[in-house]
């Protein structure tokens, strides 16, 4: 049994917005072990990016408010944390990887000098050994002459590059926790493969746990141990990629499951889920997704289901699983 | 690089070539110089030798060319007032505005930036409120109303300051202040507004997640960033500094470009008035190229396509 | 390259501290601040009665005069000065004490060459003109004899080269000039007054030196004495309070308010006169509405002089009965002002000569406004003249513009029947006559205000004449001509106040046209 | 491609609108629909200017010496004849504020449309055709933007006599280039954009391109710009007609309100203070406008 890195438990942020108070991330819990990555899946709004926001405490203020539950990180919980611990945690224990590294890297400094600034901290080297280590860490994520690269500006760099800088950059600690928030979603598809083994590597190498969050489910197939469906700002189901993949139990992933094209499968039509997404502002007391549901209830629309097992390390939330 | 300051220069000779000639027609526009400086009871005969002596009687072709031939060699005529070299004039007088000038611009940027960038990360506080009104004070207050309010009661009644330029570093606050307000107010709103739109980017997100404090997100990663529009309008800023310096050098009795310049259209001084407009274009052009050179300095993506 | 950038951006923020000139303090310094220096020029034949007050302290005049203007032996270098019998050659006798700045003794052939320079054809001064038709030779018999030889008889050679009028007297060092040339004399130049030039920055001040125990001073109490140019009335009143600055000229509105604070102020009386005229037409006729003498009087009378002098000018100025009534020459000339000659403020009577002259409601009138030196009221006063003569149905236009535009539409003839103004300095009788010369003499054609035959026999006359009784006889019955047929719209005498600090209680700047006299107040002897 | 799902909103900028609404859109502070303060302060002036000849004031240029410099009603010497005093020629200061805001305004306004026009021209074109005209017309901006707007009205002045048109073309002569050199920076932004190559693909033309896309596109920065320097715009005529090159005596205006009032500042503080305190107000609220129809048109234009 891996030692559990992150326990979330019951994470709320809400935000309070000009259309009312918005619960981005409401009531979330999950874990993830040492060297095991969980995939976090859903809609544009699900809440996906909120919640990796908020697990390293960077929900933009003055919106932000956390509203309750904790974030254990090998037992520490972040959520009880000063600015100040949050930073020293920030990029040393927890690191992040963003969407587009287009923007991630600040274009009017040297890569060089955007690698040294946190290997000096974590790793408080000065002078030749600093430049070492940078080095030493561009290698690791496979660009080539990194001692050149770093005299190197970002502009004058390929977005796979530069992603594979902001990677060089995230196992600088290295982390126990790393968050890749969509981190292929604006590369082609060859780049995006090699990345993503590259992560894959970097993972087995320094047996770092993984949150990644993405809303295409052919890649969770392929990098995820587990996975969480997210809805509305909630978990709607949980469980190992294999059994969702294969036996979905919630009819949010059902349906997704069912839009997705599949080698060698016989449909001509793609089934598209109808409705649109829900208005976080205006959420009703049921469940989020009864208005799109195909096996919607009368107890969906009032009530809002808890989470109940359904299998071995399968959880959902769906009153489907009471009957 | 290079290859941009030599196109750049020779831009700005041809902006300056134009220049000449609008102002070589406007000066003489302004009226008869003659009439200023002879006495009531001058004869007609005093005025050809006036205009002889002065070289007023020759062709405005014949005038322009010798006008712009000197320039370019620096000397610009005698002063038809003043009755001594333009140049000497100038060489007496431009040291006095460029301090002026200098020193004005450091205030407005010692007083912009804490306000700007401060307005920008405690967004909606106090202190972005007070920055608000500081703006709406500096484009709504006249230069000179200020500059007599600040001469009647902190020099003449506080005391605390001299009025009047007396060579001490406390003497260039009073003037220096009231000139660098009226560009405050801009430089501080576009500041605010361009770091507020950096604090929102990516780059700035990933170094907070890279564990990087505050301070040197805000003042390093961002400003830096947030430096390019303002460095971009600087040069217009500088522009606007040397333009307003007339009033501000009338009520401190500061001896600069804009007070001489003043004396040659009222007492229709050609040559002055021709050799001040040509100075001050010239420091616009050059400070204006300085300062697109800094801009290559801080954003390294207009270093290369250049 | 970017090494070069990031010096250019640390000078161009860097500039720091270079110390200009900085004026000394303490008690043996005078700070004189006015609002302008004129042309800072400091030869004088391009220099002018503008800016006489600082040259009289760097340079002795052939003719000395007192603080009042009257011609004084002890006051230049002219000890005595005699006429021959035909009143063509003046013979002056020198001192002998008298030495430049550059150690060079003051002899006859310095005062040859001083005047044949300052009214050469560089001169630009006042009176240049004039003498330079009159004078034929210059004599030297002696090192301490100048004789001036003139085509014609004439009385006014001493006036002309003496303190009271213009810089034509002025006294030059003649082998320094030849040495150095015009150019560097005037960037440097050497007198013999009892101040020696130190420097002048352009724009900014003017300071002179004390230069030990001269002939007509002794040795100065002022170490120094800079003249500082400060253009804003309320910056010369806060340094006044700093006590940066121990004279300084004020505007009459804020005398009350510094006199509260106890600053001794020092009043030059009627020190001008403000006087309108009418601008001729081409032919140098008077234009339509004011060839009738009636609509000239009514224009006087619509005009309440008592409230102008109170409101306008705070008081500090006095209605004015006689146009271009120089009253400082009064007295020489013997002529009383009788009240009956003062302009009532009559806008019945006014309307009613407006009507007999065939103009009941008025007619259009274009009134020139604009500022002067020494009267920042000026665009004031313009309006509130157009103000009255709208109150008796002129209908008055007022046309801003700077005085330069005005002077060329008078002087070209451009706008015949626009009125204009100008505060005229006060003077002794020669400079009244010289001033009449040129705004009431028809011949003198582009100066004339007053075109009136009588009048321009008259001032022919004085030219001549060499008999004082009878130039004075004659200057009285132009005086009294001028007023009688209205030939001009005096308003007032004003007042010229000067601020000083408390120490300069005693300081009194005299009645001379643009001379304050700083030397006598420096004086220890 | 990655796979995608169909039903949802799913381009990106709806997601990022969406799931990053911490992000961009919650930051702002509540703003109102309408900009009522800001239109509120300019309507009471332009009514005020407007109504002038109909409210019951009395002439702005009628003087009467004897009660010359009254303080304001609420001070002692004050009284309800002049309930904002009067100046030092003894005119209400209320009937040559009202009258001022007229002339002030029509000043900042049609200069301000006046440079905006023609700038904007120049810089469409400029923008448009790049190479050597964009050359040229930068090249004439840089000259106007360093010759002093002071100078030139004082020229000006001095040629012709300072009057209301003389003031207007001073100030529009040298504003144009800055509004070419914004509207140029943005054009050269847009040509980057697809629309214009799709337009040119059409076989629309230089014109049709200009007037049809470019001008549309760009007429936000103008609007926003136009409001932020009426401001200036009466400020400058202050300044110039404290050097004597202003709105000519006795047309009341504000800016020379001012400089009338210079020597007053402390024994008549109400003659340069009132009129002052007007343009701060129009100030504030062409300022306030400009931000929010920066807002509401475009939020990117956050730069101006």
């Amino acid at each position: 049994m891996s030692t559990t890195v992150l326990d979330v438990r019951e994470l709320r942020t809400h935000l309070v917005t000009r259309w009312g108070t918005i619960k981005a991330v409401d009531g979330l819990s999950f874990t993830v072990d040492e060297g095991e990555t969980l995939g976090l899946v859903g809609e544009s709004g699900s809440g996906k990016s909120m919640t990796c926001l908020s697990i390293v405490r960077l929900a933009p203020r003055p919106a932000a408010r956390e509203a309750g539950g904790r974030v254990l990180l090998d037992g520490d919980d972040l959520l009880a944390k000063s600015a100040r611990e949050m930073q020293q945690i920030r990029g040393r224990r927890v690191a992040m990887i963003l969407q587009d590294p287009m923007s991630s890297l600040n274009p009017v400094f040297s890569v060089g000098m955007q690698m040294r600034e946190p290997v000096a901290s974590y790793h408080g080297l000065r002078g030749r050994a600093l430049q070492e280590k940078a080095a030493a860490l561009l290698a690791a994520v496979r660009i080539p002459a990194p001692a050149e690269r770093l005299r190197a500006y970002p502009h004058q760099m390929s977005g796979g590059m530069r992603q594979r800088v902001v990677g060089a950059m995230a196992i600088a600690a290295p982390p126990r926790l790393l968050i890749a928030d969509e981190p292929t979603t604006s590369l082609d598809l060859t780049i995006q493969a090699q990345y993503l083994n590259l992560l894959k590597e970097l993972q087995q190498q320094h047996r770092f746990a993984m949150i990644f969050v993405t809303h295409n489910l052919g890649i969770v197939a392929r990098m995820c141990d587990r996975v969480a469906v997210m809805y509305a700002g909630r978990i709607v189901e949980i469980g190992a990629v294999r059994t969702l993949f294969t036996a979905p139990r919630h009819p949010y992933t059902q349906a997704l499951l069912a839009s997705v094209p599949r080698l060698g499968a016989k449909q001509e039509q793609l089934t598209a889920i109808d409705g649109q997404p829900p208005d976080l502002a205006t959420l009703g007391a049921g469940c989020a997704f009864a208005p799109r549901c195909a096996h919607v209830m009368e107890r969906c629309r009032v009530e809002a289901p808890p989470e109940t097992a359904v299998g071995a390390g399968h959880q959902m939330r769906c009153w489907l699983s009471a009957r | 690089m290079l290859r941009f300051v030599v196109v750049r220069l020779s831009q700005s000779l041809v902006a300056l070539a134009i220049l000449s000639v609008v102002v070589f027609i406007l000066a003489r526009a302004t009226g008869d110089p003659l009439s200023m400086v002879l006495p009531m009871s001058a004869t007609e005969e005093d005025y050809a030798n006036a205009r002889a002596y002065l070289g007023l009687d020759r062709s405005y072709l014949e005038q322009y060319v010798s006008f712009v031939g000197r320039a370019a060699i620096g000397d610009f005529g005698t002063s038809i007032r003043a009755r001594r070299p333009v140049s000497e004039l100038i060489r007496e007088r431009l040291p006095n505005s460029f301090k002026l000038a200098a020193f004005a611009m450091g205030v407005s940027v010692a007083m912009a930036f804490p306000l700007g960038i401060l307005a920008a990360v405690k967004k909606g506080t106090a202190i972005d409120r007070g920055a608000q009104i500081v703006s709406i004070l500096g484009q709504s207050l006249p230069t000179f109303w200020l500059a007599i309010v600040l001469v009647e009661f902190v020099a003449g009644r506080l005391q605390w300051l001299p009025a009047v330029g007396d060579g001490t570093l406390a003497s260039y606050v009073l003037p220096g202040f009231t000139l660098g307000w009226f560009v405050v107010a801009g430089m501080m709103r576009l500041l605010r507004s361009s770091m507020l739109e950096v604090l929102d980017s990516e780059y700035v997100k990933l170094a907070r997640v890279k564990g990087v404090i505050e301070p040197r997100v805000v003042w390093l990663h961002a400003l830096k960033n947030a430096l390019i529009p303002v460095v971009t309008f600087a040069g217009i800023y500088f522009s606007i500094l040397v333009t307003t310096a007339i009033v501000v050098e009338t009520v401190f009795a500061w001896p600069g470009l804009g007070r001489l310049a003043y004396e040659g259209i009222t007492g229709r001084d050609f040559p002055v008035i021709q050799a001040v407009v040509l100075v001050t274009a010239a420091i616009v052009a050059v400070v204006n190229l300085g300062v697109d050179c800094l801009y290559a300095v801080i954003d390294p993506r207009i270093r290369v396509a250049r | 390259m970017k090494r070069a950038i990031q010096v250019f951006a640390l000078l161009l923020l860097v500039l720091g501290v270079a110390v200009t000139p900085s004026v000394a303090q303490g008690k043996t310094d005078l700070v004189i601040g006015f609002a302008g220096l004129a042309q800072e020029t400091l030869d004088p034949p391009v220099a002018g009665h503008f800016n006489k007050y600082y040259l009289a302290l760097l340079y002795d005049y052939l003719v000395g005069t007192t603080n009042d203007g009257t011609l004084s032996p002890k006051g230049g270098i002219a000890t005595k000065w005699e006429n021959s019998a035909d009143y063509k050659r003046w013979t002056f006798t020198l001192r002998r004490d008298a030495r430049f700045h550059n150690g060079d003794p003051v002899t006859a052939e310095d005062v040859k060459f001083s005047i044949e320079r300052n009214i050469g054809k560089r001169s630009t001064t006042g009176y240049a003109g004039p003498l330079r038709t009159l004078i034929a030779t210059i004599e030297t018999p002696a090192p301490d004899r100048v004789v001036i030889v003139t085509k014609e008889p004439t009385l006014i050679i001493p006036t002309y080269l003496s303190r009271a009028l213009s810089s034509e007297g002025m006294v030059t060092p003649k082998k320094y000039i030849e040495s150095v040339g015009d150019e560097a004399f005037a960037r440097k130049p050497v007198g013999s007054g009892p101040y020696k030039f130190v420097e002048h920055v352009s724009g900014s001040h003017i300071k002179l030196e004390a230069f030990a125990n001269h002939w007509r001073t002794g040795t100065p109490k002022y170490k120094t004495i800079t003249f500082r140019i400060v253009p804003e009335e309320t910056t010369r009143i806060a340094l006044l309070r700093r006590g940066e600055v121990d004279v300084t000229d004020i505007s009459r509105e804020r005398v009350k308010e510094l006199e509260r604070e106890g600053y001794p102020m020092h009043f030059r009386k009627e020190d001008a006169v403000v006087s309108m005229w009418t601008v001729l037409d081409p032919n140098g006729g008077w234009p339509a509405p004011m060839k009738d003498k009636r609509v000239r009087e009514a224009m006087n009378l619509a005009i309440d002089r008592t409230e102008v002098a109170q409101a306008i000018f705070g008081g500090h100025a006095l209605p004015a009965a006689i146009p271009l009534g120089l009253s400082w020459s009064f007295k020489e000339i013997g002529l009383r002002v009788t009240p009956e000659m003062a302009y009532p403020h009559d806008v019945a009577r006014a309307k009613k000569l407006l009507a007999d002259a065939g103009h009941p409601n008025g007619f259009p009138l274009d009134v020139y406004a604009f500022l002067l030196p020494g009267f920042p009221e000026g665009k004031a006063f313009a309006e509130a003249i157009a103000g009255y003569w709208e109150k008796v149905g002129i209908k008055p236009k007022l046309i801003p513009v700077d005085y330069a535009a005005f002077r060329k539409n008078w002087v070209d003839r451009k706008a015949p029947g626009a009125t204009g103004y100008f505060n005229i300095a006060n003077r002794n009788w020669v400079g009244a006559y010289a001033l009449l010369e040129k705004m009431a003499y028809t011949p003198s054609k582009p100066n004339d205000t007053a075109a009136d035959p009588e009048i321009d026999g008259m001032i022919k006359q004085v030219m001549s004449q060499t008999d004082q009784a009878k130039i004075n006889a004659l200057m009285r019955n132009i005086f009294t001509r001028l007023r009688s047929e209205h030939l001009g719209y005096p308003i007032v005498y004003l007042h010229s106040p000067y601020a000083s600090s408390k120490a300069l209680a005693s300081w009194n700047p005299g009645t001379v046209m643009y001379d304050f006299f700083f030397d006598e107040l420096a004086a220890t002897k | 491609m990655a796979t995608r799902v169909l039903g949802g909103p799913d381009s990106p900028d709806a997601g990022a609108a969406l799931g990053g609404v911490g992000g961009h859109v919650v930051a702002r502070p509540r703003r109102m629909k309408w900009p009522y303060v800001p239109l509120g302060i300019i309507a009471v002036f332009v009514l005020a200017g407007a109504l002038a000849p109909f409210l019951s004031l009395p002439d702005p240029q009628a003087q009467s010496l004897r009660t010359k410099l009254r303080p304001p009603v609420w001070e002692e010497r004050g009284s309800w004849a002049n309930p904002l005093g009067t100046d030092r020629l003894g005119r209400d200061m209320l009937a040559r504020m009202v009258w001022g805001s007229r002339v002030s305004l029509a000043a900042g306004v049609v200069t301000v449309l006046l440079a905006s026009a023609f700038g904007a021209a120049v810089g469409l074109v400029a923008g448009y055709y790049g190479g050597r005209v964009d050359g040229a017309l930068m090249r004439m901006t840089d000259a106007t933007l360093s010759f002093p707007i002071i100078l030139l009205a004082l020229i000006l002045a001095v040629t012709v006599g300072p009057s209301f048109t003389n003031v207007v073309l001073a100030i529009a002569v040298i504003l144009w280039a800055r509004y070419a050199r914004v509207i140029r920076g943005q054009v050269l932004t847009l040509m980057e954009l697809d629309f214009i190559a799709q337009a040119r693909i059409a076989g629309a033309g230089g014109w049709r391109i200009i007037t049809r896309h470019l001008l549309p596109n760009t007429f936000n920065t103008l609007v926003v710009l136009v409001t932020l320097q009426i401001g200036y715009v009466i400020i400058v005529e202050a300044s110039l007609s404290f050097l004597g090159a202003g709105i000519p005596p006795p047309t009341p205006a504000w800016g020379s309100m001012i400089a009338e009032g210079r020597d007053f500042v402390t024994s008549a503080w109400w003659v340069s203070f009132l009129p002052g305190i007007a343009i701060l107000l129009v100030v504030l609220a062409f300022n306030l406008l400009g931000d929010w129809l920066r807002d509401t048109l475009d939020p990117k234009l956050r730069q101006l």
